[in-house]
C-alpha cells in the first residue's frame, strides 16, 4: 500500500543534506508552508539555496533560518519588502548570494525542469539589467533571452487537501507557486490541513497529482495571517 | 490649479477600460481602478498569483484570508472567477492573453519604455516581482504616476534615465495633472488635462515633447 | 455582459480563413470537436494547415476535410491507423504536406505558443530521424534538440461545460489536448455539451478559463464513439 | 521447446513491478501487464493522453467511453486517480517521473537502444506518437516483444538497423524465449530462459552476445 502520509513535521524533513536547494512556496503567507520551515529550522541543514518569492519578513520562518546563518543563497523576486530586515541586513554585509528573477520567469523555470526543459527563450528582461550576461536571440524579429531550468533538491509546499497517494488540492489563491515547485524537486513534502480517503479527491480537482509528492504531513495551521 | 486625486487618476483610467477586457493592476493606485469600474461592465481582472476574476474588496465580517490579490491584500472572486497556479497564470501574462496591465511608474518615455523596479544601476537588490513579464507581456501598458517626483523633477521624459522596466510598451499615462496617449513614432499625446494647467505648464513639467491632437 | 456563446456551429466558424492553422483537439474521438469539424466542412475554408494527434479515419471529420482538397498539410504525431486511408492515399499521391511530432513535443510546442515562449530545448527525438535539420545543444552532458511554438490562428476544441465568459471544463480523458490548444490560437472555439451560469462551475475545477475561449456552441453529441 | 505466451510475457514483466511505481504501458502486448498486477499491489498506471492510476477494463455494462487508454481503450480509474491535459501528462513523461515504461520493440540493441517507430529510413510516414517521449523521458524502459521476426531474423542485435526511437534507456527485454537484463558498459545478460531452450539456442536466434551471471 502506497502511504505517503508521515506523522510529524520532523518526520517529513528527514535527510535534508547540508548545501540542498530548497524551493518554499507561498505567495505572501498564503500557500506558505509554515509549519515545514519551521521543521526545517530544526532539522538543521546548513548551506542551503532557498528559493521563494520573496527574502522572508520579520525574524520568523525563512527570515529566521536566514538570521541563523543557514541560507547561501536566495533566489527571488521580490527581496526587498517591509518587513525583509534580516535579508536586507545580511545582504549589505555581503553574507548572503542574491539572483534576482522575474516573477514569471522564476515560475517558468521550475515549471522547466519539472517538464524536462532544459532551457527555454522568454522576452521577459530583455532590454534590461536582468538580461546581463543572458544568451539573447531573435525569433520572428523579436529579442529574447535564454533561461534555464531551475531544478531543486527540496520543495517545501503547502495544500489544502491531501490523501495517502500524496494527491494534493489547494485552497483558491493557495495554489499559487506549489504545484509548480511539486514539480521541480527530488523530493517534495507537503503540508496540508486535511487529510482524506483516497478517492475523495475529485480526480479533476488534483492540482498537484502524487507522482510529484514524496511526504505528507498534516497541520493545525488554520488560516494563513494575510 | 486642481491635480487630479488619486482616486480621480484611478477614475479616469478606470473609465476607458471596455467591457470583455482582461486586466492586471499593478499594485499602489493601479489597484484602485477596480473599485471605479461597475460590476455590470464585466471587466476580468487578473492577480499574477493565480487569481482570474478578482470582484471587489470583501465585506467586513465575510474576508477570506486564502484570497488574496498581488499586493497581498484580501479580495472576492467573481461568479465566473478561477484559480491556476504561477506557471499558468504567467502564460497568461507572457503568451499575450492580457488586454492591460496597469502600472505605477518612475519614468515613461516617449518610446514607450517603462522604468519602475530599480532606482539606479548600483541598487543591486532591487525588487521586480512581476513587472518586468507584465511589462512585455501584456498587449498594453498603461502607467499611473504623479506627473513629477517629489522634488519636482519630470517622470515624463525622452529617454528613460533609470534602468528599465519594459521597453516600448507603454500606451497611456494617467498623471496628476493630465492623461497622455503615447503615440509610435510620434511620442506623447494630450488627452485630457486637469482643470486650471494651461498645455505650457504642464510641458513645463515635462521632460518630452507633449503633442495635441489637431 | 459577456456572452461568448453563439447558438449555432456556423456562427462558431464564421470568419474562418484560407490558409488558416487549425488545431484540432481529441485523443482518439474523445474530446474531438467532431460537429466543429463538420462545420469547418461546410464553412469552406481551403489551404488549411491542420494540427491533430492523427490524420483522420475513415471518410468523416478531418478525412472529409482532407479528402475535399482543403487541407495543405498535416502536423501530427500519429498519421498512420487503421483507418487513415484518406491521408495514405493523398500522401502517396504527394497532394498533402506532413510534419510528424512526437506527441510530447507537439503539446509543449502549443503550450509555449501559449504562455509565449518562442523555442524551448527537450530531449525528446535527439538521436533519431526526427531530430534532422534541428539545431542541437547541449545542457548538463546531455543532448538536446531545439522545439519552435507551434502557434494557430483557430483551435477547435471540445469541452463538457462551458459558461457564458467561456470557461471550460472537461470530461475525464476528454481533457486530452484541448486545454493546450485553447491557449495557442488567436481563436479559439469551443463546442460544449452543456451550459452552466456564471458561477456554476467550480473555480477550482475550470481547466480552461474563458481568457482563452473566443466562441462557444452548445451540441448534442452524447458519448464518443470510443 | 515452449516458447512463453503472450500472457506469460506480460506476467513475467508485472511480476517484477514494485508497489508503488509509476508505470506507463505501450499499445499491444505492453497493455496486458496492468491484468497481471494484483489491485492491492499498488502500482500507478499513467496513460499519456492524461490520465493517471488507471485501474482493470470496465466490467460489461459500466464501460465509459469519456476514459480511455493510449491504445484508444476503455478503462477505469482507480480511487487516487487524475485527469490532468497532454502538457501537463508529457511534463510527467519527459520530466522524468515515469519509473518505468515499457513498450514494444523491432530491435533492441546491447547499448539499450530501441527501434520501434519506423522499419526504414525510406518510410517518410512513420506513426511516432509519444513513443520518443517515452523511450528518452521515463526513468527506464523495459521492450515486451517476440525474439525474432516472423520470419526468424533476430530483434535483439548489436545495434539497432532500423531507425532509433530512443537512445541507450532499455533495461530488460521481455521476449517469448527469455527475459534479459541490459548492463551498461556489458551488454545483454540471461535472467530468465523459457523452458526447453537452451542457451545455446537462444544465442544463436540473437544477433547480439548474450552473458550469463556468474
Amino acid at each position: 500500500m502506497i502511504n505517503k502520509i508521515v506523522n510529524s513535521v520532523a518526520e517529513a524533513l528527514a535527510g535534508v543534506k547540508d548545501g540542498s536547494t530548497v524551493l518554499i512556496g507561498g505567495f505572501g503567507s498564503v500557500g506558505q508552508p509554515d509549519e515545514l520551515i519551521e521543521g526545517l529550522i530544526e532539522q538543521g541543514a546548513t548551506d542551503l539555496t532557498c528559493v521563494a518569492n520573496n527574502a522572508g519578513t520579520g525574524h520568523v520562518g525563512l527570515a529566521r533560518l536566514m538570521e541563523l546563518g543557514r541560507v547561501r543563497k536566495i533566489i527571488c523576486s521580490f527581496p526587498r519588502s517591509a518587513g525583509s530586515v534580516v535579508f536586507e541586513e545580511l545582504y549589505r554585509e555581503g553574507k548572503i548570494e542574491l539572483e534576482i528573477v522575474p516573477q514569471g520567469t522564476m515560475a517558468e523555470r521550475m515549471r522547466a525542469a519539472g517538464a524536462g526543459i532544459p532551457a527555454f527563450y522568454t522576452a521577459t528582461s530583455t532590454g534590461t539589467l536582468l538580461a546581463k550576461g543572458k544568451e539573447e536571440r531573435e525569433f520572428n524579429g523579436r529579442k529574447y533571452v535564454m533561461e534555464h531550468a531551475l531544478k531543486a533538491d527540496v520543495a517545501l509546499i503547502e495544500g489544502w487537501e491531501a490523501d495517502r497517494w500524496g494527491n494534493i488540492t489547494y485552497n483558491q489563491s493557495g495554489r499559487n507557486f506549489n504545484p509548480v515547485m511539486a514539480m521541480a524537486a527530488d523530493i517534495t513534502i507537503a503540508q496540508v490541513q486535511h487529510i482524506r480517503e483516497l478517492g475523495e479527491l475529485s480526480p479533476e480537482m488534483i492540482a498537484t497529482p502524487g507522482i510529484y509528492v514524496k511526504r505528507v504531513v498534516r497541520v493545525d495551521r488554520g488560516a494563513p495571517w494575510a | 490649479m486642481q491635480p487630479f486625486s488619486r482616486a480621480q487618476m484611478a477614475a479616469k483610467a478606470a473609465a476607458d477600460i471596455p467591457e470583455g477586457w482582461v486586466v492586471n493592476l499593478g499594485i499602489g493606485i493601479p489597484t484602485l481602478i477596480a473599485d471605479h469600474v461597475p460590476l455590470e461592465r464585466e471587466v476580468i481582472f487578473q492577480s499574477e498569483n493565480g487569481v482570474l476574476g478578482m470582484g471587489p474588496a470583501p465585506e467586513k465580517g465575510r474576508e477570506d484570508p486564502w484570497l488574496i490579490n498581488a499586493g497581498k491584500q484580501m479580495v472576492t472572486l467573481r461568479p465566473g472567477g478561477s484559480f491556476c497556479h504561477h506557471a499558468d497564470s504567467f502564460a497568461m501574462i507572457r503568451g499575450g492573453h492580457i488586454d492591460l496591465c496597469v502600472l505605477g511608474g518612475f519614468e515613461v518615455a516617449e518610446n514607450g519604455d517603462l522604468a519602475n523596479w530599480a532606482t539606479s544601476e548600483n541598487d543591486t537588490a532591487p525588487a521586480v516581482g512581476g513587472a518586468m513579464d507584465l511589462g512585455v507581456g501584456a498587449k498594453q501598458l498603461w502607467v499611473v504616476m504623479e506627473h513629477t517626483t517629489k522634488d519636482g523633477r519630470p517622470k515624463i521624459v525622452e529617454r528613460c534615465g533609470y534602468p528599465l522596466t519594459a521597453p516600448g510598451n507603454v500606451r497611456r499615462v494617467y498623471t496628476n495633472l493630465a492623461v497622455l496617449d503615447i503615440e509610435p513614432g510620434l511620442g506623447f499625446v494630450v488627452r485630457d488635462i486637469a482643470p486650471g494647467i494651461s498645455l505650457e505648464e504642464l510641458q513645463a513639467k515635462s521632460a518630452a515633447k507633449l503633442h495635441t491632437r489637431s
